[in-house]
């Protein structure tokens, strides 16, 4: 065993790279709860994205027209759950649950040409200078685009949470819908609104995954981290900066149990395979006081009689 | 004459099964204040909310200044002046106070200029408020200024308030009416809906009358007596509930040195509670709502557990039974929610009648239901109180509001309590069904139970109890004799109007 | 009528890109042997336990003639069912219980490693060799074994660092995998997993070779990817299919390596030297021809005690239950 | 434009109604996913539905139903009670894990040995290690209100890692080879849960699942806890008006879905499977979930709709080996399933109503 082999810059800049999908889709779902939506269907929009992105990026060759179709791939999957729940109103932990199923199942049927494809490599930022920096080139300067976007949605959410009144309303609507509606406030128009930002940004963090992280496509490919994500809405108590958190706090454990494994520690195995999990579990114990984010409408079904 | 600031032609509005506004006609004059009385479900919160655009009428038009109005929503209503205090308050706790207020605006400003503007108003109306309070953390009468602030910001030609003053102590709802006279010398129109008809008088120019959602009459509240108005609401004559001489007896309810924290995080502590009820005697609490009222509902009924001997009942200390338990030893109570509280929503009047009758009417053997029993209870509250539904396997969520009261507080009733806490009995019931209902609780006090009625209408408090306590942030004031009151020396023991020396400073 | 139906029971999609993957070529290969004489009919992503074996009875009641299993946790299904149906024929893939109407059939993978590791030892700069293992069994073990044996013999200072992924398939976790053990200094890395997941890893790193896995995953050629070890399960399906045609089937044990085809060494890639491309496809040729066995003493166990003497070649039962490191390895197999 | 309006009451009929409409208009839309694959969409759909219950090897699929449906109902049962409180409990195929792990455990521990309790001890052992897993995010949930959605799912991966590592390890069979797995319960008799009567697909898991259907249908329909249960589900504040504990309620509802789960597993793992192995679970406890509410948490319902959806998953696995269809296929046909039926759902408590003007 031999601790010193695990590099730390390198630990940081690869712990980035496999929490962004985590990043993207927990703050995709972030803005669907704030909305006072449950959407559990982020490992079904995910996988959609995935095979969208990375069909649509193997056909035209261009990583980007790939992404956007990730996008939109999720948003369009979300839509069913808009009709589940907003139209029909349905329950809400149940059809998330559906959507995970049929979003599993119908990229599996749109992705059986692409098995075994090779896509196009995602391009990275290379600044000349920045790019050979010690300790922070690595870290900061040499990700590809789709990372740094994924920061910046993460700063973005939080300002337009925080200080535009598109943020305001939507917080609004997602903590007492009644009264939004008595003020005028299309609930149900904002929270589709939401819910399909939810299933993009699901969609993008999916693509991630076939297009960068992997780069493949296979069935069932997103692996749970949907899951995690949902996980990590909660754990980061509905906060955006806690999101970014909390994914390269995953992310972090993930890559360093494979690091203590490759390093040799004699910790079975089996209990570093399931340590994220567990730490995960720790986590939203400690974090189970803090309440105060948690929108007060959420998982509540709206009908506004006229 | 001079055109009407609003003219209101035939506005009719049906839902499924009962029409909520028929063809209601009416003018409300520039600077004027205009009441809207009527039973509860006349049909007065739907009209004033066609007004406003949440709500579209069937038929009928609008006119305002003359010109054609039909507000397709909200927005559309406030850029043409119209600005609304909701019966129910559309606030949200989570936000604070210019958040709340920029959510009711149309342009809103920057937040800072917003919070000092808010500022500004708040104190030239004398209803001080902190921008940055999270709404959740206020009082209710704090939080219905954040309500009216947020319309004075936007220079209001008609303000409509619906049922502003019934969370507001006396002193309060008189600052607000010099608030609502300032306004009014500003030129500001006011459509004001209440049912405390003193208030109307002292207040109003004008009244329109709804009853069954028709227009049935118009008058001048400061030349028509209380009595009037009701029985022109009612379309009847009006009973006073009777109270028959009682003795009372041993001491059956006592508190003494309670203090509970909430269990919700926008809930009030009650702190330290001393209280004793008898047999036969009715104890009214009075106090704006959000006082401790829930919380001490709470801990009577064994939903929130105390101290082994901070109550007792007939002596033996009971702090710490769950409800089940304090049935079965006679203590028995009515939540002031009906709907997902003292009953549930969805679930039949017989599964109602089960809720809370299954202990003491024997409606189950060893866990098992007996339904037919359950069944039969229900149909004996139903005949006793006159619900008005076609059966038990009824949903209780189908009941009109009074008719439901009318079946919780029967549940109770007629499950023989020793001593029965009732909140708000007749909050949101029509005038009869409020009079059966007060009676029914006297019967009780007569047959020889102690009854705890917590209430915030006073008139009903200094009705129907023989002393009289105040809830107050939390504190009880010591209880006094209702005879020797005085509404101002009530007012007073409510703990005046809150945050008012503040505005004076 | 006359057809002969065959049926195979694929436990993972056949879109997996590996192992399924492989054995769905092998099927469409006796299509197109035969043609018109066979009918063939699979079913995907069927979980070992008992909805394998209604799958394989259902096959059975349908008609079919020989039923292939490919995948080890169909071992006792497939004995089950065997039973209930004596006349058809069935092919279970890696295990080792067998019937009158019950062959067992894998393929000796451990010569390929060898070639690998022959290529890794001296291939390697860092002189750090990673290895993503799935779990720990007896074939994932001497796959390690047999690669660590023949990197160690050119290059006496190459170390191993495995690590278990714990799944068969995960792209992203193998990809995490790969990328730690390049971290950590590797620049060869060795999968017994079925994505190419670490070969995309290794291309983003520059200057790591890896080997395809079960398939020749060759659009990773010429670099990272040298070479591979293919799974050709083509001739076995055909030759099989064959005798079911011709009356000849009986129940077999075949554990076939090199020599019959069953496993195939991919294309040497132009980034191997061509002295060591030439070593390599000369121990291939050994081992194809028998000269040479992989494990061929003298070999310790990681204990240090003795297991294979001087020129001793260890036997087909302890390869096949292999449980152990042989001397030299770090660390401890997961139990 | 239509608008909902809501029912004074929920529609007796439409309840009734709406599972049967939505499985018409699954075989409709599933068809034009069939034909869009280029399949023949009635000869898919009849092999879905019709083959396993009347088609010509109808006597081997009609108990396979029994064995595939039994697992999915007993743990959809357990599922449907704390569902309709409220508790969330979506780890099932953990706790089914780990009931698995413990009862075979158990099993194993006193091999070779022959002995009448010993099956009887590992149906308790089984039910325990349910019970066990899923009294963590229950007591999590009472003592630090931790969210249990997502602390049964956590469990669910944690389960399948020491599922591994049993597989690998503890519980491996001696006399395997060294390969992973446990021994076949199938060679020892006093342990494993043989065929009731033979060919009939009847094993005890089989009775277990009936006796939970009617267990729960006796509870919710004849029983204070049972009522409670409801309530609870309904109007939470009125549950505890009523006198419910819910921390207590929600220590019954999770450690009775636990064990339930942990029941199936051992069942399964003693009987149609076998043994222990890596891939030991196959998604029971996820598919329960949609079990539970395809038969809208109602017993019979449940009892309905696992064997609906045994139906699907077998007559899904002639479709793919008759048809060609791809296994995906049918996954999205059984997405459409709930679809469907979460969607006309709305007319139990809805009634649609053309509205000539344009709302508000
Ligand atoms: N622009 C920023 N860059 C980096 N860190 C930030 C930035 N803004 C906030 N943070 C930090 O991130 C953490 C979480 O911020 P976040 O915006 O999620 O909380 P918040 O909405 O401000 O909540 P609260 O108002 O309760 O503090 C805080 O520690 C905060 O100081
Ligand atoms: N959205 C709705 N759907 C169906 N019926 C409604 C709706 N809103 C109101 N009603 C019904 O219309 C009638 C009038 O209701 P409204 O709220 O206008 O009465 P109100 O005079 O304001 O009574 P209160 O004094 O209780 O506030 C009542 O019978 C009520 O049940
Ligand atoms: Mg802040
Ligand atoms: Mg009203």
């Amino acid at each position: 065993m031999d601790l010193s082999e695990i590099n730390p810059v390198l630990l940081i800049a690869s712990l980035m790279v496999a929490a962004t999908p985590l990043l993207l889709a927990a703050i995709g779902e972030l803005v669907v709860e704030k909305a006072g939506v449950l959407n559990l269907g982020v490992e079904g929009m995910m996988i959609i994205g995935a095979i969208c992105g990375f069909a649509i990026t193997v056909e035209t060759g261009s990583t980007l027209f790939g992404f956007v179709a990730a996008a939109v791939g999720g948003a369009v999957l979300s839509l069913l759950f808009v009709l589940l729940t907003q139209v029909a109103l349905a329950n809400q932990v149940a059809s998330g649950l559906a959507l995970t199923l049929f979003g599993l199942g119908l990229s599996a049927l749109m992705g059986q040409s692409y098995v075994g494809v090779k896509p196009p490599s995602t391009p990275e930022l290379n600044i000349p200078w920045l790019s050979d920096l010690p300790v922070v080139g690595p870290i900061l300067f040499s990700h590809d685009l789709v990372l740094y976007f994924g920061i910046g949605l993460i700063a973005v959410v939080w300002a337009v949470l925080k200080y535009t009144r598109l943020g305001l309303i939507l917080r609004a609507v997602g903590e007492n819908h009644d009264a939004a509606h008595a003020l005028g406030y299309k609930v149900i128009r904002i929270r589709v609104l939401a819910i399909m930002f939810g299933g993009a940004c699901a969609g993008l963090g999916g693509a991630y995954i076939s297009l960068v992280r992997v780069p493949q496509w296979t069935e069932g490919m997103t692996a749970g981290i949907g899951w995690i994500a949902l996980a990590l809405v909660v754990f980061a108590s509905w906060k955006p900066w806690r999101v970014l958190l909390g994914a390269y706090l995953f992310g972090g454990i993930t890559v360093l149990q494979l690091n203590l494994q490759a390093a040799g520690v004699a910790i079975p195995v089996e209990y570093l395979a399931m340590s994220p999990y567990i730490i995960t579990i720790l986590v939203l114990v400690i974090l189970s006081a803090d309440k105060s984010g948690a929108p007060a409408s959420l998982g509540r079904i709206f009908h506004a009689s006229h | 004459m001079t055109t009407p600031l609003l003219r209101l032609q035939g506005l009719t509005k049906a839902y499924p099964g009962v029409v909520a506004n028929d063809t209601v006609s009416f003018d409300i004059g520039e600077g004027e204040v205009h009441a809207l009385l009527g039973e509860n479900g006349a049909g007065k919160s739907t009209l004033v909310k066609m007004i406003y655009g949440l709500v579209k009428p069937d038929s009928g038009t609008m006119e305002l200044r003359g010109q054609p109005f039909a507000p397709s929503e909200p927005r559309t209503a406030r850029a043409d002046g119209i600005a609304m205090v909701f019966q129910h308050f559309s606030l949200f706790d989570a936000l604070d106070v210019a958040e709340n207020v920029a959510l009711g605006m149309e342009n809103p400003p920057a937040m800072n200029d917003l919070a000092s503007r808010i500022r500004d108003v708040s104190e030239t109306y004398g209803l001080p408020l902190d921008p940055y309070r999270r709404v959740g953390d206020l009082s209710a009468g704090e939080r219905q200024r954040v309500e009216i602030i947020r319309c004075l910001l936007q220079d209001p030609k008609l303000l409509i308030m619906d049922e502003p003053t019934s969370v507001l102590t006396p002193q309060e709802v008189d600052i607000l009416f010099q608030t609502l006279q300032k306004l009014r010398s500003e030129g500001t129109s006011i459509l004001y809906i209440s049912h405390k008809l003193e208030e109307i008088r002292a207040l109003c120019d004008h009244a329109t009358i709804l009853r069954l959602g028709k227009n049935v009459g118009e008058c001048i509240p400061s030349e028509t007596s209380a009595r009037q108005m009701a029985e022109l609401m009612v379309g009847d004559t009006l009973q006073t509930p009777e109270r028959g001489g009682r003795e009372f007896g041993e001491i059956a309810l006592d508190i003494s040195g309670l203090s509970v924290p909430s269990p919700s995080e926008f809930g009030t502590a009650l702190k330290n509670l001393h209280l004793t009820v008898r047999k036969g005697e009715v104890l009214g609490i009075g106090g704006v709502a959000g006082n401790g009222q829930d919380e001490l509902l709470g801990v009577l009924s064994g939903e929130i557990t105390t101290d082994r001997d901070a109550v007792k009942l007939a002596g033996q200390p009971i702090g710490k039974e769950g409800p089940t338990a304090r049935r079965r030893m006679g203590l028995l109570t009515a939540p002031e929610e009906r709907l997902g509280h003292a009953a549930a929503p969805d679930m039949s009047l017989t599964e109602n009648a089960l809720l809370t009758g299954s202990v003491r009417e024997g409606l189950e053997n060893r866990g098992f239901l007996k339904w037919a029993e359950a069944q039969g209870f229900a149909k004996k509250i139903i005949k006793a109180f006159d619900v008005r539904t076609p059966g038990p396997e009824n949903a209780a969520r189908s009941l009109s509001g009074g008719n439901l009261q009318k079946f919780v507080i029967g549940r109770e009733v007629l499950q023989d309590p020793d001593v029965l806490v009732v909140n708000q009995p007749t909050w949101g019931v029509d005038a009869a069904a409020a009079a059966a209902i007060r009676q029914a609780i006297l019967d009780l006090a007569a047959g020889g139970a102690a009854v705890v009625c917590i209430s915030q209408d006073l008139d009903e408090l200094m009705e129907i109890s023989d002393s009289f306590a105040a809830l107050n942030e939390g504190r009880l004031s010591a209880p006094r004799p209702t005879t020797e009151l005085s509404v101002d020396e009530i007012g007073l023991m409510m703990g005046g109007a809150h945050g008012i020396e503040v505005a004076h400073v | 009528q006359d057809k002969t139906k065959v049926g195979f029971v694929y436990v993972g999609p056949v879109g997996d890109g590996g192992w399924t993957y492989e054995h769905d070529k092998g099927r469409q290969a006796v299509e197109a042997e035969f043609g018109d004489q066979v009918e063939t009919v699979f079913v995907e992503s069927v979980p070992e336990g008992p909805d394998s074996e209604r799958v394989m009875t259902q096959m059975a009641l349908d008609g079919a003639d020989l039923i292939f299993t490919t995948s080890f946790g169909y071992m006792d299904p497939t004995i089950n069912v065997a039973k209930k149906f004596p006349k058809v024929k069935f092919e279970h893939a890696t295990g080792y219980k067998t019937a009158p109407n019950v062959s067992v059939y894998s393929a000796r993978f451990y010569e390929g490693r060898a070639v690998q590791g022959h290529i890794a030892g001296k291939m390697t700069k860092s002189n750090v060799v990673g290895y993503i293992g799935s779990y720990p069994i007896p074939e994932v073990i001497r796959g390690i074994n047999s690669a660590y044996i023949h990197a160690k013999k050119v290059n006496p200072d190459v170390e191993f660092k495995i690590v278990w992924a714990y799944t068969w398939f995960d792209p992203a976790k193998e990809a995490d995998a790969a990328k730690v053990l390049i971290e950590q200094g590797a620049d060869v890395i060795l999968q017994h997993t079925d994505s190419t997941a670490p070969q995309a890893a290794a291309q983003d790193a520059g200057n790591v070779i890896t080997f395809g896995q079960a398939s020749d995953m060759s659009e990773y050629a010429p670099m990272p990817r040298v070479s591979s070890i293919i799974d050709n399960w083509a001739p076995y399906y055909i030759a099989r299919t064959k005798a079911v045609m011709d009356g000849s089937w009986e129940s077999v044990n075949t554990w076939d390596g090199i020599a019959q085809g069953m496993v195939e060494i991919g294309e040497i890639s132009d980034a191997v030297p061509a002295d060591v491309k030439e070593e390599a496809l000369a121990m291939k040729a050994a081992m194809a021809d028998g000269s040479y066995h992989p494990f061929t003493g003298p070999l310790n166990k990681q204990d240090g005690s003795d297991w294979l003497a001087e020129g001793e070649t260890a036997d087909d039962g302890t390869l096949a239950g292999m449980n152990f490191y042989v001397e030299g390895l770090d660390g401890e197999i997961p139990q | 434009m239509i608008v909902l309006e809501k029912r004074p009451q929920p529609s007796q009929a439409w309840s009734l109604a709406t599972p049967i409409v939505a499985v018409l208009a699954t075989m409709f839309f599933g068809g034009l996913l069939f034909a869009a694959l280029g399949k023949n969409p009635v000869e898919s759909i009849m092999t879905i539905f019709w083959e396993p219950l009347f088609g010509e090897f109808s006597f081997y699929y009609r108990p396979q139903l029994l064995v595939k449906g039994a697992p999915l109902v007993l743990i959809a049962i357990g599922l449907s009670l704390g569902f309709k409180a409220g508790i969330w409990n979506i780890g099932a195929e953990g706790q089914y894990i780990m009931g698995a792990i413990v009862g075979a455990g158990v099993g194993l521990a006193f091999y070779p040995l022959e002995a009448w309790y010993i099956f009887p001890l590992m149906v308790i052992g089984g039910a325990l290690g349910g019970w066990a897993w899923a009294m963590i995010p229950a007591f999590l949930k009472v003592r630090f209100g931790t969210n249990e959605i997502l602390v049964s799912l956590m469990l669910v991966y944690v389960a399948e890692q020491m599922l591994a590592s049993v597989s690998l390890g503890l519980l491996k069979n001696p006399e395997g080879f060294g390969f992973p797995g446990s021994r076949n319960f199938q060679s020892y008799a006093s342990a494993y849960n043989a065929e009731l009567i033979e060919g009939s697909g009847m094993h005890w898991g089989v009775v277990a699942a009936l006796i939970a259907v009617i267990f729960a249908y006796v509870l919710l329909n004849r029983h204070m806890l049972g009522f409670h249960i409801r309530l609870t589900g309904e109007a939470p504040r009125a549950a505890r008006f009523a006198g419910v504990n819910p921390a207590r309620l929600i220590l019954f509802c999770l450690g009775l879905a636990g064990a339930l789960a942990g029941l199936a597993g051992l069942f399964e793992v003693s009987g149609p499977s076998g043994q222990i192995t890596i891939d030991f679970n196959v998604g029971y406890g996820f598919t329960a979930i949609i079990v539970a509410f395809l038969g809208r948490l109602h017993p019979v319902g449940i009892l309905l709709a696992g064997s609906l959806m045994a139906l699907t998953y077998i007559g899904g696995e002639i479709a793919q080996s008759e048809l060609g269809l791809p296994a995906a296929a049918i996954q999205v046909f059984q997405g459409m399933l709930l679809f469907f039926l979460l969607a006309f759902d709305l007319l139990t408590n809805y009634r649609l109503r053309l509205a000539l003007k344009e709302v508000a």
